[in-house]
């Protein structure tokens, strides 16, 4: 059979699940239960499979199939900023091309694995069902926004796994905070959603479609025809609107504050939603317009820009949180940072390669973390844990796994795509040094706080309360750990660099999506801005250099919370200057300053309080304003408006009073009356 | 010449007497003014030649509607009347009323005085001012004439049912009582 | 000089003389009849009777008694509108006089005589007899507003309206006098022939007119000759109430109709801004006042005050539209208000006045139907589809709009929201109060038949005007 | 049934009406049979309603269709004359089946004077269908105010503890406003006789005497002065604009919405506001297109300042009920954005959307209304974690909240965007500020959601509160499986909006239509920036046709 | 031969005569008289015009008013009868039973 021409029913199998759990899961045993969700997972996971081998087979150019299922909304014609006529028309359509296929793959599979781990981590939850038919409906959405074939699908996909992530996040119903949580997340992304519209509107206003390989080619036509040129405002209000939308979904600044208190939902969803999938969707939409990026530089480089500083903030945030999962949450923040980097450096192979991987170790790290807040009872403070590497080996190793990956250790998955990273940060024209530093500072960080985490997690003597008896997860939690575990350490393979294998097979791979525009054509033989060539060697290097960085960062990790871990505060507090010659690194040597020079402040502390107070004070501050304009317009409505008309209503009343009053029941007056009347009427007609 | 002094003694007798029954505390006095200004303005008539209407006047004003007033005002017993205000509180506005209202009529007919009355061409003259009126009368208003007569018949109605008793002694009674109680 | 009597000019007042002769009967049957209920059975035949001859003269258009009478389309629909409206009223009197105790045959003898003197203001056109027709109508209102001689407040009314009435024919003779001398006649075309011949503006003949105009506006109840209209109504008889505030009126715009749009029409420019201000301020003030009237018959004297203001609006547009509307409103109003009047003397009982707001409240739990036929006629008061009370506003705002009186058109429809307001104070204390054990009707077959009738036509025209309006223009393409 | 075929409006329209007229005869002690036979006839108003769907001829639905046309009053060329096109036929839909809906959610919430009250509901049922099917003016007048009446009891003796207030509030405004529409209206009467005799082919077509058929009047529209088009769209507007509620006439809405019962608010919800917006498109823009044109910046800030300012009032209310109320303000905001947008994208999706707005905001109105039927009261402070215990319940609550945020795959996201659609080809602005509604909902509606739905259930009152019951889901299934209708497949929909909607913006921007030479964009070069943020607002520009 | 506009005078000077008395006495058979006075005003207007005009249909009018008089005192004396019977009074300033 033909997988090709059914990639529609690939979000169609998650849906039906959905549908199935939501309506009669509430009777159905949860082995059926599990057995529909996980299946309709695993059923389209296969026919994602099926379809990738079938593009695959297609020779390079073909590989890029629509299906259209039926039309959709179709409201007229319309005129574009062209002035043509163009006609509002939008079809359920469904678009396979190696980005896409990349995506599926990663979304079913490890959607897949996450599913069977929540069988074993929801067991003794209620509200079971509703879990699962969530987490389909979140399969389902996903889906569709990766394959939809153009904007408006992949802005139905994008709403969807919004609305799911606020179910979610919301799951422990009767906990207020994740209430709260959940609400954050869907309005914060509203926002983003609110300037995503507005790009789409314009991709129509502007190319009279919004079909990606419309557009992409109109596009195309549009630069050879010497009608587009990069820089055109339009492109740069674009791709500018689009970006709102990806720093919402994606947690970039300054949209990014939602994500952390997404924490509140159960782990898998974390893992599913928050770390490998949904907050990726940013990237993968920004991905997809490239075209309208490379025709924006200016957009470019302030998504290079915001991308570098969310990693930076995240990373610094990171290095002190004791909650595991915040640590996890903001360490991903960072990750997605380095994602939009590279897409802002016009690395977008890169980035979704990068995409890929941490997908893998991130999931894997994610659901570690819940296994180990499962053996502890739902304890997660790291400090109250700490020596669990026995207790619980399966979890340790795939977690020390998943570490190395993230950390950047070589030959596992993170090096490879990290490392392309910041080599194409520093060697793309887009590029330049100042991002490249800030990259390279990140990747030291990262593996500071992961192995920080590792230390006090599993290593030192242990700190948790004794009335827990540590067990190790079930089956159905472990045997994900170990297939992600596999994947964290290959899925590096796919994309080797260059200095190792003779072409980067992954980047070959996305090159019909990510093709660069024919400027030269357009250009017509002027300046062609020449680039750079570095040899291999010296890419080779730079990987060496970035490795160094990360093994400092493992080692002041190491030497801080693995030999001794209050041996930091004695350091502070008494050896303080040996301590600086031991590290003579000049930052760290701040770092630590604002570390301990007082207990409760540090400077990552301060940064988390600046983020709570204040970036995430504006959102509420801004909700705080709103409110109070509320108020405002409330009283307005209340007094102004509607008192005019009751100002008429009393002004009614008031005068017909007066009027009464001449009725004085003193029939002289009446007569008088009468001739003041005919006085008045005969003066007026003489003299008037 | 003649005429117009034998006008203005008559129309002074006629004012001044409408002042002074305006202006007379007893009723009995206002009447008998009142008498005054009919007659002088039956002289007006008659100096205007309207033999006929000169009659009606004295005859039916004098001799009819002034008797009339003159019983009712025996009936309805006036010495409480004495002592009391005789104008209401709007005496001031209604004098300057009434100075507004000469002003308006005075100057409309005395500047409109010029443009001649122009109206049809008058009816054949009969001798004799009642024999004309008659004719006139019975022939061009002679539906008016028949309608007056109803006019009148439901005035005789009118002053029957009003000054009969009313209904049930108990209900005049009640409504008398709390008269009282209304009246100040 | 006017052609002499003919033996057919009796023909020509057929309806009138059967009139008369049934109120000389009444009067002489007053004496043996010991029933007096009889009488008013009596008094609705003679209408019938004098109803049937009119239609004899239906489409007849002349002129009779040496032009003192025209027998014109428009007579014949006004003279029908009054036989109705006194039909209607003596319908809701008979029950009405017996709790009142005031059961006399010379009641109904005077309606006869006062509608008598009506058909004369309708049909005349010549100053004397439309003044003493409309005296005869005025002195036997006089007595009917008095003729409860027990109760002060009849008196009251009775001598208020009685001062003011003769005060005001004295100001309307004044001005009859004035047109008298400078027309040399008193023939209503000829007037116009006369005037048309004098100077435009000339002092005498604005006097003349403004005092005339003056009279009238005091019979049609125009701000600010309207005051005595709350008293009297509140004090009348209620049937009689209802009758004035159709019947009088009706009367009184008919003649108005004869005067200004022929005697005076010549003056035309210069009447119309009048009547405008007067409409304005009548539509107004009347509104304002009825607002916070607690008593049902005050606030209906004010609502019907403010009618009065409405229908002048058809006089100032002044073209066919407008006629049409003037009598089409006439004829709508006399059904929704008798109606509405009708439920008060419903409300009339030995021991409860039933003249106050409160009187009605939950009036609809007791009485359901009563009360949906008061909805009915209140909505129809402020002209909501698909009553008779919409169509003739409707003919009225349609006649101004026409002519390019925008503001008037305006200020009126503003009107109209407020007069549902104090309609709608009526429907609340009906629908939407608690009942009182005050709360209470009397029924009587004249009341139910009346109530039937008045409620069948305001649908009927609201629904289905076609046929009356076509009745209006008929009978208004003389001017 | 081929009477039936033809005579189709009329029966759904009068069906109602019979159906009051029966009821009247019935004892008012025998609630039960009062009850049934109410919902006999909502429920028969419906079906005889749906052939119109089926029979209606898509292609041509621009034309009116299933026309009558019976003399009325011939002295004032007054007919009786119905037909509906594609509009029409969505709201007359609609209109049946919140109608029946709406009948049946007051089948325990309304006892006492329960006969009255059905009697009301389907006399309102026949004035407001004959609002959207009439083709003469006059006829869709007296429609449009007798529908009042009913509405006036409903509020007024069926309501909550201020009734009388919002009662008579809600009739003032109203007939305020339509009074003013009848002067507009006549005005436009006065014109027609002169420009037929002027104009041979409108004489052919709707003769020469006086008329208040709509077409002839649409038919006049172009030659109508601007000055009359400017006056008669002033009081147009005033009467449509009390009704939809746009921005400062929009007070009585919330006192009225709040104090309704349960079935009037979904009625005045779902279809009332709806005759307003039906109006603005039947009439104002058809027959008055320079002024609308002209006056459509002033609409927009209207527009616009009713979206963003209904969403913040909303944000703040303490009552769920008046904080759907403003959450309408703020979608008819949207409707009205869209329609003055005056291009096929704005218009369909402003029509979509008045459909959407009553499927979605009627069903929060039954929501609302089924736990107030529970607990007698809307406060949202009262409630919370409701979804522990009422699963049904917080599912379709969910729903319709999600829909009424424009959530895709719901029905509000189609209409909204294609509205922002349509308004960003005019102006950039429009759409940004008018997109911010769209965040300023989600605020909103899932403060209220969470609230209500989310947390502990502290309070004791709520801890027995059962779950929907069958004929609760029975009222709010219809609407949920409309809203997904509209939002996966509105293509139907879509096709019978497509020819009414070019017509009138063919009437309103001539030569609209003519695709535009693409010399416009090469000599530009790249689309600058200017052309989109500030087309000039007159016809021409920003469409950019060349006229 | 006397102007007209004498007449008319004579006519203005009672008939306000008339208007005074009525707005201004208490004494309702005062009233009465007054409006007597502005009958006979009108009357003076109308002969004189009919003898200016050479006709006597003003003549005719003038004694149609004379019969209206009549009947008006003749009525309006009953409903003071009426009134005075029901309480005690003639003065116009205490009948106020009904206002507003």
């Amino acid at each position: 059979m033909n997988f090709l021409d059914q990639i529609w029913l690939i979000p169609l199998f998650p849906a039906l699940g959905f549908v199935i759990n939501g309506l009669f899961g509430k009777r159905m045993p949860k082995a059926a239960i599990n057995t529909v969700a996980c299946g309709s997972v695993l059923l389209s996971f296969v026919y994602a499979l099926g379809a990738v081998l079938g593009l695959i087979g297609l020779e390079e150019e073909a590989r890029s199939h629509t299906v259209t299922v039926f039309e959709w909304i179709n409201a007229g014609a319309a005129h574009t900023s062209g002035g043509e006529l163009a006609q509002f028309e939008v079809s359920w359509g469904f678009l396979l091309d190696p980005l896409s296929a990349v995506m599926v793959l990663v979304v079913s599979g490890i959607g897949f694995l996450i599913h069977v781990y929540s069988t074993g981590y929801m067991a003794h939850e209620d509200g079971y069902y509703r879990f699962f038919a969530y987490l389909n409906l979140f399969m389902f959405s996903m889906l569709t926004l990766i394959l939809g074939s153009n904007y408006l699908m992949l802005f139905v996909g994008w709403e969807g796994v919004g609305l799911c992530s606020y179910l979610l996040i919301g799951f422990f119903i009767t906990k207020r905070s994740a209430g709260d949580a959940a609400k954050k997340a869907f309005v914060v992304n509203r926002v983003g959603d609110w300037g995503f519209s507005i790009g789409i509107m314009l991709i129509f206003f502007t190319f009279g479609t919004l079909e990606f390989t419309g557009v992409n080619e109109a596009i195309h036509a549009g630069v050879e025809g010497g009608l587009y040129h990069a820089g055109d405002m339009i492109f740069v209000v674009i791709a500018f609107a689009l970006f709102i939308g990806a720093t919402g979904k994606s947690a970039q600044l300054p949209l990014y504050v939602w994500l952390p208190d997404a924490m509140e939902g159960p782990t898998p969803v974390s893992a599913l939603i928050h770390a490998a999938t949904m907050v990726t969707a940013g990237v993968y939409m920004v991905a997809r317009s490239n075209f309208i990026y490379q025709l924006a530089p200016s957009a470019m480089l302030l998504v290079a820009v915001v991308g570098a500083l969310t990693a930076l903030m995240a990373a610094s945030i990171a290095l002190v949180q004791n909650d595991i999962k915040r640590v996890l949450a903001y360490s991903t923040v960072s990750q997605l940072g380095y994602m939009v980097l590279a897409l802002g450096v016009g690395a977008f192979a890169a980035a979704i390669f990068h995409l890929m991987t941490h997908a893998f170790f991130k999931a894997l790290l994610f659901l570690g973390s819940g296994s180990v807040i499962h053996s502890v009872h739902h304890e997660q403070d790291m400090r109250k844990m700490g020596a669990l590497k026995n207790k619980i080996p399966i979890t340790f190793a795939t977690m020390a796994i998943g570490t190395l990956a993230i950390a950047g250790t070589p030959l596992l998955s993170g090096f490879f795509s990290k490392d392309e990273i910041l080599w194409r940060t520093f060697s793309n024209p887009q590029g330049n040094i100042v991002l490249y530093g800030i990259a390279v500072v990140v990747a030291g960080m990262t593996a500071f706080y992961m192995f920080r985490m590792l230390f006090m997690t599993f290593f030192g003597e242990s700190r948790v309360d004794p009335h827990v008896n540590v067990r190790e997860s079930p089956k159905a939690m472990t045997i994900p750990l170990i297939v992600l575990a596999v994947g964290a350490v290959f899925a590096g393979y796919v994309g080797l660099p260059v200095w190792i294998a003779e072409t980067n097979t992954f980047e070959q791979f996305l090159e019909p999506v990510f093709e660069p525009l024919p400027f030269e054509a357009a250009a017509a033989g002027g300046a062609v801005s020449e680039v750079v060539e570095y040899s291999h060697a010296f890419e080779a290097a730079m990987a060496a250099f970035s490795v160094l960085i990360a093994f400092i960062g493992f080692f002041v990790a190491y030497s801080m919370y693995f030999k001794k871990s209050n041996r930091a505060r004695e350091l502070a507090t008494q050896y303080k200057g040996a301590y600086q010659v031991l590290l003579g690194k000049y930052y760290i040597d701040e770092l630590y300053d604002f570390l301990f020079v007082d207990r409760s402040k540090s400077f990552g502390t301060r940064l988390w309080r600046f983020d709570a107070t204040y970036v995430d004070g504006a959102v509420n501050r801004s909700a705080w304003a709103t409110v109070k304009s509320a108020d405002v317009s409330g009283w307005w409505d209340r007094w102004v408006v509607d008192g005019a008309v009751r100002f008429v209503g009393g002004f009614v009343k008031t005068f017909s009073w007066p009027v009464r009053l001449i009725q004085t029941g003193y029939v002289q007056n009446y007569a008088l009356m009468m001739i003041l009347g005919v006085l008045v009427l005969i003066g007026y007609v003489f003299w008037v | 010449m003649l005429e117009l002094i034998v006008f203005y003694t008559f129309a002074t007798v006629a004012v001044v007497s409408a002042i002074l029954l305006i202006t007379r505390q007893n009723a009995v006095h206002s009447a008998i003014f009142l008498a005054a200004t009919l007659l002088s303005v039956a002289g007006v008539f008659l100096s205007l030649h309207a033999e006929f209407l000169a009659g009606v006047q004295v005859i039916v004003y004098v001799g009819g509607i002034l008797v009339l007033f003159v019983f009712v005002i025996m009936l309805v017993p006036t010495d409480r009347a004495v002592f009391e205000r005789r104008y209401n509180r709007q005496g001031k506005v209604a004098l300057a009323v009434a100075a507004i209202l000469v002003a308006e009529l005075g100057y409309g007919l005395y500047s409109g005085r010029d443009i001649e009355f122009a109206g049809p061409v008058a009816e054949t003259v009969i001798e004799g001012n009642s024999q004309w009126v008659g004719t006139v009368l019975y022939q061009n208003y002679l539906l008016p004439f028949e309608i007056a007569s109803i006019l009148l018949l439901v005035a005789i109605i009118g002053a029957v049912v009003l000054s009969k008793k009313p209904p049930s002694e108990e209900q005049a009674r009640q409504t008398a009582g709390n008269s009282q109680g209304a009246g100040d | 000089m006017g052609a002499f009597f003919q033996i057919q000019d009796l023909a020509a007042i057929a309806p009138e003389l059967v009139l008369t002769i049934f109120g000389l009967a009444l009067l002489l049957l007053d004496l043996i009849v010991p029933d007096k209920r009889r009488l008013g059975y009596f008094a609705l035949a003679g209408l019938g009777f004098s109803g049937i001859l009119l239609f004899r003269l239906d489409g007849v258009d002349i002129s009779a008694y040496g032009g003192q009478l025209a027998v014109d389309p428009f007579a014949a629909y006004f003279k029908f509108l009054f036989l109705i409206a006194a039909g209607l009223t003596i319908g809701i009197s008979v029950r009405y006089l017996d709790i009142e105790r005031e059961q006399h045959g010379e009641y109904y003898a005077l309606l006869l005589f006062a509608t008598l003197g009506m058909m004369f203001m309708a049909g005349g056109t010549d100053l004397v007899t439309l003044y003493i027709g409309l005296e005869t109508m005025a002195i036997a209102t006089y007595i009917l507003v008095g003729f409860l001689r027990g109760n002060q407040r009849s008196n009251e009314a009775a001598l208020k309206y009685f001062l003011l009435g003769a005060f005001s024919s004295g100001v309307l003779l004044y001005g009859m006098s004035l047109l008298y001398g400078i027309s040399g006649s008193t023939n209503l075309s000829e007037i116009a022939d006369a005037l048309t011949r004098r100077p435009v503006a000339d002092p005498i003949s604005l006097l003349a007119m403004i005092t005339v105009a003056a009279g009238l506006f005091f019979k049609i109840a125009a701000v600010p000759f309207h005051q005595w209209t709350p008293d009297a109504y509140e004090g009348a008889p209620t049937p009689v109430t209802a009758y004035m505030s159709v019947a009088v009126k009706a009367a009184s715009f008919a003649m108005m109709v004869r005067i200004f749009m022929i005697a005076i029409y010549p003056l035309r420019d210069q009447w119309v801004p009048i009547l405008a201000a007067v409409a304005v301020m009548t539509i107004t003030v009347s509104n304002l006042a009825a607002l916070t009237q607690t008593n049902v018959k005050r606030m209906l004297a004010y609502s019907s005050i403010s009618h009065a203001g409405f229908v002048l609006l058809g006089l100032i547009a002044g073209n066919d539209t407008g006629m049409t509307a003037v009598a089409l409103y006439l004829f709508v109003y006399t059904f929704m208000n008798i109606g509405a009047w009708s439920i008060i003397v419903a409300l009339r009982r030995r021991d409860v006045i039933g003249e106050y707001v409160e009187d009605l409240n939950g009036l609809f739990f007791k009485h359901p139907t009563a009360a949906t036929l008061m909805l009915v006629f209140m909505l129809s008061l402020a002209g909501i589809p698909p009553t008779a009370g919409f169509v003739a506003k409707y003919y009225l705002f349609a006649s101004v709009i026409e002519t390019g009186h925008v503001t008037l058109a305006v200020i009126a429809a503003l009107n109209v929201a407020v007069g549902l307001y104090y309609y709608m104070r009526v429907v609340v204390a009906m629908f939407m109060s608690e009942a009182t054990e005050k709360t209470g009707l009397t029924l009587s077959p004249g009341l139910v038949s009346v109530l039937a009738i008045t409620l069948i036509l305001t649908l009927f025209i609201g629904l289905y005007p076609d046929p009356f309006i076509t009745m209006a223009q008929t009978a208004t393409q003389g001017f | 049934m081929d009477f039936y075929r033809t005579h189709i409006l009329t029966i759904v329209a009068f069906l109602p009406l019979a159906g009051a007229i029966a009821l009247m005869f019935f004892n008012k002690e025998n609630k039960g049979g009062i009850r049934i036979w109410a919902n006999l006839v909502g429920l028969a108003g419906f079906l005889v309603s749906l052939p119109l769907f089926f029979w209606f001829d898509y292609d041509i639905s621009g034309e009116m269709q299933f026309a009558e046309s019976v003399p009325w009053i011939d002295a004032l060329g007054v007919q009786y004359s119905v037909g509906i096109d594609g509009i029409s036929l969505l709201l007359v839909l609609l209109t049946t089946l919140l109608g029946s809906i709406a009948i049946l959610s007051s089948w325990e919430s309304i006892q006492d004077r329960s006969k009255e009250f059905y009697i009301f509901m389907l006399m309102l049922q026949t004035g407001m269908l004959g609002v959207f099917i009439s083709l003469d003016f006059f006829m869709f007048y007296v429609f449009w105010e007798v529908m009042l009446v009913p509405m006036y009891f409903l509020i007024g003796v069926w309501g909550g503890p201020r009734k009388l207030y919002a009662a008579i509030k809600f009739f003032l405004y109203t007939l305020v406003g339509s009074v003013l529409l009848l002067l507009g209206i006549l005005s436009l009467y006065f014109q027609y006789p002169a420009i037929a005799a002027a104009v041979p082919e409108i004489a052919n077509e709707f003769g020469s005497g006086y008329t208040f058929n709509i077409l002839a009047f649409q038919a006049m529209a172009q030659y109508l002065s601007f000055d009359i088009q400017y006056w008669v769209f002033l009081v147009f507007f005033v009467g449509f604009a009390i009704k939809v509620p746009m921005f400062p006439f929009h007070t009585w809405l919330p006192d009225a919405h709040v104090q309704a019962p349960t079935a009037g608010s979904v009625i005045l919800a779902g279809v009332l506001l709806k005759m307003g917006t039906y109006g603005f498109v039947r009439f104002s823009l058809p027959i008055l297109p320079e002024a609308a044109v002209h006056f459509r910046p002033h609409m927009i800030t209207l527009a616009i300042i009713a979206i963003i300012y209904g969403a913040l009032v909303a944000m703040m209310q303490k009552d769920m009920k008046s904080l759907v109320a403003y959450s309408s303000v703020s979608h008819m905001g949207f409707i009205m954005l869209g329609m003055f947008a005056l291009n096929p994208n704005g218009l369909n999706g402003s029509i979509l959307q008045q459909i959407n707005h009553g499927i979605s905001t009627g069903a929060l109105f039954l929501i609302v209304g089924i736990i107030y039927d529970r607990r007698h009261t809307r406060e949202i402070s009262e409630f919370g974690g409701l979804s522990t215990i009422m699963p049904v319940y917080a599912t379709v609550f969910l729903i319709m909240t999600m829909s009424s945020i424009g959530l895709p795959v719901l029905n509000g996201f189609i209409g909204e965007f294609t509205i922002l659609q349509g308004a960003l080809q005019e102006n950039l602005w429009w759409a940004v500020a008018g997109a911010s509604g769209i965040v300023l909902g989600a605020a909103y509606m899932l403060w209220l959601y969470q609230r209500m739905m989310f947390g502990k259930l502290d309070n004791p009152a709520n801890e027995k509160l059962p779950d929907m019951n069958l004929r609760e889901l029975v009222t709010l299934v219809p609407l949920v499986i409309l809203a997904f209708w509209i939002g996966i497949y509105p293509a139907p929909f879509f096709k019978a909006l497509d020819g009414p909607v070019n017509k009138i913006v063919e009437t309103v921007r001539p030569g609209y239509f003519d695709a535009n030479p693409l010399e416009v964009r090469n000599d530009a070069g790249a689309v600058p920036i200017a052309e989109i943020l500030e087309p000039a607002l007159e016809i021409g520009s920003g469409g950019g046709d060349n006229n | 031969m006397v102007p007209v506009y004498h007449y008319l005078f004579l006519g203005i000077a009672l008939f306000t005569i008339g208007v005074v008395g009525v707005l201004t006495r208490r004494n309702v058979l005062i009233i009465l008289m007054s409006i007597e006075l502005m009958m006979n005003a009108v009357n003076i207007n109308l002969i004189a015009f009919s003898s200016q005009l050479q006709h006597v249909t003003g003549q005719v009018f003038a004694i149609f008013v004379i019969v209206v008089a009549a009947a008006e005192a003749a009525v309006g004396l009953g409903i003071v009868i009426a009134m005075f019977t029901n309480k005690a009074t003639v003065n116009v300033s205490e009948i106020d039973l009904m206002k507003w």
